[in-house]
């Protein structure tokens, strides 16, 4: 291996010695915070959030000090706010950095200010790590782009403004958006992106490089939900039994369920059972989870815990059918939480028809819950199935053969096929559709386990047809990650979504949601749209765009 | 004092003066026990068998009846504490560990400094026991190589050691 | 084990406490406010400091009016000119409110929580602003960077580029994060004689905690210096990198086909907010040829790297949670964020800063450290500590509701000025507990180089000191509290301070404007503006604070 | 709070020249190679091991401790040792000045340097490095061959950096071993 690759890019672009250039890229999750530079391919850190309630008290100021805050003895390690600290309370709970409904006006508006406060601090607190402790670099020399989630609260992205710009000074923010950035890091601008994140999915076609924000739709099944429903098996299914006498046995104490705990066993023992069962109408839940540990063939995990209240250790077995199957939750829509499956071809069927074939076949899963091993092929399962199956998606059901994610590999016979069959109907160059992959021809029955996992292999397969019709770059990325990858490539292009300067920061930044106009180039934010409130989902109104007068497309508002 | 206690030293073994040793112990070629630490065969006998290292503020105890044999080259440094049943050959136990009651050790096992044992367990060889939560592995790392540094040591000590301090012998 | 502690629920005790309250966090407070234009923060220190310099040590109410029509510039601060401003500044300016009357500090912190508060060990004292300040309201930026390993100084120039971490022989463990030393296999060679010939491979990296060695994970070296940049070059090399630089290429090509101007793509994501329905329908009904220009050129990926199906499989027959990594294992490999113990990688020991400190209000330098990472000493080090008298708790009877509890403080000067303090107990409390003062004015007298030798002698015997206090010796001076608890619980009362003393004011030669040592107080009043008197001049210094005192638990009754 | 006064018992301690106070409970081997700097106090059961010399070298200082320093109840101060060119050897430890040692903590470090807190119950390694103004939290294991930089706040197992000190600490540091040498003062009879 000669010159690293890396290195020569660094030249062609034209990296000053102490890269000045590259920007801030960071992607704030309400569990995890990525942070890096722009032009690099991961981000450098991965934080997570992990606080206790006692250390958010300590936010309000509602909390006794510490002991080591006594006169003189003080002083050392009372930095009683830093996360460090407040993580050391006790480390094993943590609470989101923010909610969804953070800016519900029906909490008292007492609560709601307090709610900001803390963000705020919190925020401040993980920044300023982010910047001395982490990226080790100066605020104030490196513009910030912040990816972001379209639905994100604007009380969070203000506040992210605001720490940003006044405690840390830095010289313009730019949110952009997650998907979008995902999306590139696929080498496309067009296609169906799906974030999984902890708090809620949602689901953004986006076709040429431009979001179509108004057929954004989201469900609360992600990571959370799979967090309780998780705590409610583990409750009903896994009693603890005493290491001294195995015949004990013990509910799980509420106390111990913990979001670390909760957390630890999703990130490790938790994966998506690769095989369907089809659940009859009215099924009971208990017949249910018969069923899955019937067929279950996963091995049972015992967890080692302490049980304070007997003094004694305990062994938490956790069999491997709830291991497979919790996740199963994320299938199993309701009307008011939809199935992942449903919100995705929610959407599909309310795009524009001819677009519906393009933004089925490049589906691309991305955020923290996609690192579940396998989610993504069952999840392609699942939409198969619910196309041939589900008399909902009876107009879609002619697409069944279309779908695919892109970041997965087709044969390339299959893929050549289906691209001639697609070629006249697809729209965007690139652009094709497959159809199945001949492993999981019955997504109705089991289909083995196919490509599967996080992991990534560092094995890479050379490309032995180069003239094939998809090139995909597979599992290069993790999907936690994409978002952050997608800011990184465009920050290091030198462009990013419309920047906000310090200058002009009056506390307000722009939103998605009511699309307020931001002109670009000279970086000037005018606030006129402050009409609508940030709960405009669906939002009818918008303004056109004044960017050097580049834009042609679309000045008109519209009603939808 | 209590009732003297039963010392069967090897002449090739090196015993300071300034501990404390009760019951009935029988200290193998080779091992040096260290001033201020503390043996206590208060049950049944406690058999080193040579090459060990036991360090300052070490406490062996053996409350039950059966004999506790400890194997060859092993190492207790400061402050740990044995409680167990067996132990085999080649472990270390470090700075503060602790072996519970009941627990068997196998060979080349390292016990980390603060970690300690459940009580009643057998540890298979090569268990490594570390950091905060007691977490463990099965390490594969070369122990020929601190090998040769253990019997460094030993020498070194057999030299420097009754320098500055008298040495038992066998009652 | 997972032993998972519940958190400790029970009520703690609290211990008796000092704090000093920093203005930046009480409520209404300007102080962080210094992302406006830095004129108005200026001109709002030059005002401080000239208020601060005229009033008298005996008296209370400032006239403030009086103090901004005396003299301009400092020293420190002498190009600086004071400026009508047209801000709104001007109105309060001409008023009383703009440098902080003692007033409007009373106002500002008469309550018993301790938010914002803090040890007086924590804190720095801005002296041309004349106020506490906390490392929240402190601007950090950064001297120099070193491993905190290896302790060696890094370049600035280096640091991004060798993405901030030891270049050197410096690893973390990747299974328990301590720092790893390289071995060899063979005891008798020495690490340190380069040059030898030895055995390939013979080099290995070691953990010395969790025995964890990189020959389990095939990584061995043959020599044992310079393991870093062997490691980066490998990192450089795997398949993310590859395809981040092809994509930077692929997208870079297309931004530029796009004639963006000024490095700002036009359609791509300025125009992501046009992403109008309109827009689509317009994209629907014309030919999908003219569209193609504005969609991304096909897309052929550097590499292609396909899922680990033995992962799933693995996942799926595991029985201990240690077979997976923790997801603090998985966040520090973000190359892969493997599942895998056995793919766990050593990392490179990240780097650290030493930061200096800057005021935000005035921009003075608080705190400036040398520039070697070994070094100790500061250049500029102004902590409260050697400024503000240091208030300790020297008796405490236990509290009892409702009965008088005598409570001794000692004031400490570390000045070596003498000092008067007079105090102050605050109402703002909840519970408002009885408080009575003692001696509410005392001098303490000067800090003296040849006290330190008597520190035996420290009992003088008390209620003999001249003054109304209860005890003198040295540079402190203790006085009495009668504390009247009235509720059960923490006690805790607010205490305003006002100390005020006569500042040797040292001419410096030169007029070096940066140089505000702790001797050197800006604050001066009717002096001319430029004497070369060699002779010292005093100027009086006047510093009012809140502190929030703890006193521990209060118990409802005494036990008979 | 002010620090308490610990009273001792004139007859368990012996007090040199220079002021250090030595409990007569404390074990001391191979004296000759120990250095105290001035106004050190050992406290009772604390052990100091000088015997443990570095291999063919003749008198040679093998524990040197600073001024004003405080070695708790049943404190471990002990040489570390390696194979060094094949050659085993323990070697010499230097304490500097201001330093507390809490009880029951075993140090093995090749360097302490001054105005460092050690809290109760650690373990700080072979040829660990602590340097200046620092402080390690009680029950932290600082691992072999580890480096505490300056200004560093040190807790866990193995020790990691919670916090950082903040730049008054050597005043305070300072301060404070003052403090407790002029507070252990002799019972009152």
């Amino acid at each position: 291996m000669a010159l690293p690759l890396s290195k020569i890019r660094d030249l062609s672009f034209k990296t000053s010695i102490y890269g000045i250039e590259e920007r801030i890229v960071l992607d704030i999750g309400s569990c995890y915070l990525k942070c890096g530079f722009s032009g690099e391919a991961r981000p450098r850190h991965f934080l997570s959030m992990f606080l206790s309630e006692e250390a958010l008290d300590d936010y309000l100021g509602l909390n006794a000090i510490s002991e080591q805050h006594v006169g003189h003895e003080c002083g050392e390690s009372c930095n009683l706010r830093s996360n460090q600290n407040c993580r050391g309370i006790n480390p094993y709970e943590y609470a989101e950095l923010y909610q969804l409904d953070m800016m519900r006006k029906n909490s008292s508006g007492q609560t709601e200010q307090e709610r900001l406060q803390i963000l705020e601090e919190r925020l401040a607190d993980y920044l300023n790590d982010v910047y001395f402790k982490y990226l080790l670099t100066d605020p104030k020399q490196r513009k910030v782009i912040i990816c972001e989630s379209p639905l994100a609260p604007i009380a969070l992205k203000e506040s992210i403004a605001k720490v940003l710009f006044e405690k840390l000074q830095v010289p313009s923010v730019s949110f952009t958006p997650n998907h979008l950035l995902a999306l590139l890091t696929t080498g496309t601008a067009t296609g169906l992106v799906i974030d999984c994140g902890h708090l809620e999915t949602t689901v953004l076609p986006i076709y040429s490089s431009r979001p179509l924000m108004p057929f954004i739709r989201t469900t609360p099944r992600a990571g959370k939900f799979l967090s309780t429903h998780l705590k409610q098996l583990l409750k009903e299914k896994c009693p603890i039994s005493l290491v001294d006498n195995p015949t004990d046995l013990r509910i799980i104490p509420e106390g111990m369920l913990t979001s670390a705990f909760l957390e630890t066993i999703k990130t490790r023992l938790l994966f998506a059972s690769p095989l369907i069962i089809n659940a009859r109408d009215n099924i009971g839940e208990d017949e249910m989870n018969n069923n899955y540990r019937d067929v279950s063939t996963s091995t049972e995990v015992n967890v080692e815990v302490w049980l304070h209240e007997e003094q004694a250790r305990g062994k938490l077995a956790i069999p491997g059918w709830i291991r497979e199957r919790a996740s199963e939750c994320l299938f199993n829509g309701d009307e008011d939480a939809e199935s992942l499956t449903d919100v995705i071809l929610e959407t599909v069927s309310k795009v524009p028809s001819d677009l519906r074939r393009p933004m089925i076949s490049s589906l691309l899963l991305i955020g923290g819950t996609a690192q579940l091993p396998n989610l993504q092929n069952r999840l392609l399962q699942e939409i198969r199935r619910s196309l041939q199956t589900n008399k909902r998606w009876k107009a879609l059901s002619g697409l069944a053969d279309a779908v695919r994610f892109l970041d997965d590999f087709t044969p390339a016979e299959a893929s050549l096929a289906a691209a001639a069959a697609a070629a006249t109907s697809t729209s965007a160059a690139g652009l094709g559709a497959s159809s199945s992959s001949p492993m999981d021809v019955d997504p109705e029955t089991s289909a083995p386990p196919r490509t599967t996992t996080r992991d990534k292999d560092p094995r890479k397969k050379k490309k032995d047809q180069p003239k094939k019709v998809y090139q995909s770059s597979g599992k290069v990325f993790m999907p936690n990650c994409r978002g952050w990858i997608g800011g990184s490539l465009v920050g290091s292009l030198k462009s990013s979504g419309p920047e906000l300067l310090r200058e002009n920061f009056t506390g307000t930044v722009p939103d998605w949601s009511t699309f307020t106009v931001v002109s670009a180039s000279s970086g000037l934010y005018s606030s006129q749209s402050t009409s609508s409130s940030s709960t405009g989902l669906h939002q009818q109104q918008q303004q056109p765009l004044h960017s050097e007068g580049t834009l042609a497309a679309s000045a008109l508002s519209i009603s939808y | 004092m209590m009732s003297r206690p039963k010392l069967t030293i090897s002449t090739r073994a090196l015993v300071c003066q300034d501990n404390d040793l009760r019951g009935e112990i029988i200290v193998g070629a080779g091992t040096v026990l260290h001033p201020q630490c503390r043996v206590w065969a208060t049950g049944g006998p406690i058999m080193f068998g040579s090459g060990n290292i036991v360090e300052e503020h070490v406490v062996i105890i053996n409350r039950g009846p059966e004999p506790l044999i400890i194997g060859d080259h092993n190492v207790f440094e400061v402050g740990s504490v044995m409680e167990g049943m067996k132990i085999g050959n080649r472990n270390t136990l470090e700075v503060k560990a602790h072996v519970k009651t009941g627990t068997w050790l196998g060979d080349e096992c390292v016990i980390g400094t603060v970690c300690s044992t459940h009580e009643n367990e057998i540890l298979p060889d090569r268990t490594v026991i570390y950091g905060d939560k007691n977490d463990r592995r099965i390490y594969s790392g070369n122990k020929a190589n601190q090998m040769s540094v253990h019997m460094r040591h030993l020498e070194y000590l057999m030299q420097t050691l009754p320098k500055f301090n008298h040495s038992r012998t066998s009652t | 084990m997972l032993a998972i502690d519940a958190p400790p629920g029970q009520g703690k005790t609290h211990q008796p406490f000092v704090h000093y309250r920093c203005l930046c966090s009480s409520p209404g407070s300007s102080a962080t406010a210094s992302t406006k234009s830095s004129s108005s923060s200026i001109h709002d220190h030059e005002a401080d400091s000239t208020a601060a310099g005229t009033s008298s040590a005996a008296d209370m109410n400032i006239d403030n009016t009086a103090a901004s029509s005396s003299s301009p510039a400092p020293s420190s601060a002498g190009a600086l000119i004071v400026r009508a401003s047209p801000t709104s500044h001007e109105s309060l300016f001409s008023e009383h409110h703009n440098p902080r009357s003692t007033e409007e500090i009373f106002a500002s912190g008469n309550s018993s929580d301790e938010h914002g508060s803090m040890s007086l060990s924590r804190l720095y004292f801005c002296d041309s602003c004349g106020e506490i300040r906390c490392p929240k309201c402190t601007q950090d930026e950064i001297v120099c960077y070193y491993c905190p390993n290896c302790l060696f100084d890094v370049p600035t120039a280096s640091v991004k580029s060798e993405k901030h971490k030891c270049s050197r022989n410096c690893f973390e463990c990747p299974i328990c994060q301590n720092t790893l030393s390289v071995v060899s296999d063979d005891p008798d060679v020495s690490l340190y004689t380069p040059g030898m010939t030895t055995a390939a491979g013979q080099y290995h990296l070691s953990c010395n905690m969790c025995q964890w060695n990189s020959n389990e994970i095939g990584m061995t070296f043959d020599k044992p210096t310079g393991l870093a940049v062997q490691l980066q070059k490998a990192e450089d090399g795997l398949p993310d990198v590859k395809e981040f630089g092809r994509l930077k290429d692929h997208l870079e090509k297309y931004f530029r086909v796009h004639g963006l101007k000024q490095g700002l793509p036009s359609s791509l994501l300025s125009s992501i907010q046009s992403g109008t329905l309109q827009s689509l329908r317009y994209v629907s009904s014309t030919n999908h040829k003219a569209q193609q220009s504005d969609d991304i050129a096909h897309y052929t990926p550097a590499v292609q790297v396909v899922e680990d199906t033995e992962n799933l499989e693995k996942l799926m027959s595991i029985t201990s949670l240690d077979e997976t990594t923790s997801m603090k294992q998985r966040l520090l490999q973000l190359q892969n964020q493997t599942y895998s113990t056995q793919r766990l990688q050593p990392q490179r020991i990240h780097l650290r800063i030493k930061k200096s400190r800057r005021c935000r209000s005035c921009r003075h330098i608080l705190v400036n450290p040398e520039q070697k990472a070994q070094a100790t000493r500061f250049k500029i080090n102004l902590v409260a500590l050697n400024q503000l008298p240091n208030i300790t708790i020297a008796h405490i009877q236990p509290m009892i509701v409702q009965t008088v509890s005598t409570v001794i403080l000692r004031f400490t000067n570390p000045r070596q000025e003498e000092a008067h303090v007079s105090l102050e107990a605050g109402d703002g409390a909840n519970p408002n507990h009885g408080v009575r003062i003692l001696s509410e004015n005392f001098t303490i007298a000067p800090f003296n180089e040849v006290w330190e030798y008597e520190v035996g002698t420290l009992t003088a015997p008390p209620g003999q000191a001249q003054e109304d206090v209860y005890d003198k010796t040295a540079n402190s001076t203790s006085i009495m509290l009668y504390i009247t608890p009235v509720a059960p619980g923490e006690v805790k009362i607010p205490l305003f301070v006002t100390f005020s003393f006569k500042a040797r004011k040292l001419q410096t030669e030169t007029g070096s404007p940066k140089l505000p040592s702790q001797l050197v107080l800006s604050g001066a009043a009717g002096r001319d503006s430029m004497p070369p008197a060699p002779e010292v001049e005093y100027v009086d210094k006047k510093v009012s604070f809140w502190t929030v005192i703890g006193f521990g638990d209060a118990v409802p009754t005494l036990s008979s | 709070m002010d620090l308490p006064i610990i009273h001792y018992s004139k007859s368990e301690y012996i007090e040199t020249d220079t002021g250090n106070k030595v409990s007569r409970k404390s074990v001391i081997c191979g004296s000759q190679n120990i250095v105290l700097g001035g106004k050190t106090i050992l406290q009772t059961g604390s052990v100091i091991r000088g015997d443990l010399k570095r291999t063919g070298t003749g008198h040679a200082v093998v524990v040197s401790v600073g001024r004003y320093c405080f070695l708790s109840q049943g404190c471990v101060i002990r040489p570390p040792c390696k194979t060094y060119k094949g050659v085993f050897s323990y070697y010499p430890m230097k304490i500097g000045d201001h330093v507390i040692i809490g009880e029951g903590t075993i140090v093995q470090a090749a360097t302490i340097g001054s105005f460092v807190t050690i809290g109760k119950n650690c373990v700080i390694g072979r040829f660990a490095i602590i340097k200046d103004c620092c402080k390690i939290e009680d029950n932290t294991v600082i691992p072999p061959n580890t480096v505490v930089p300056s200004f560093s706040i040190y807790k866990g197992s193995p020790g990691k950096l919670v916090d950082e000190l903040p730049e008054s600490i050597q005043e305070i540091y300072e301060a404070r071993t003052k403090d407790r040498y002029a507070k252990f003062i002799p019972r009152a009879d």
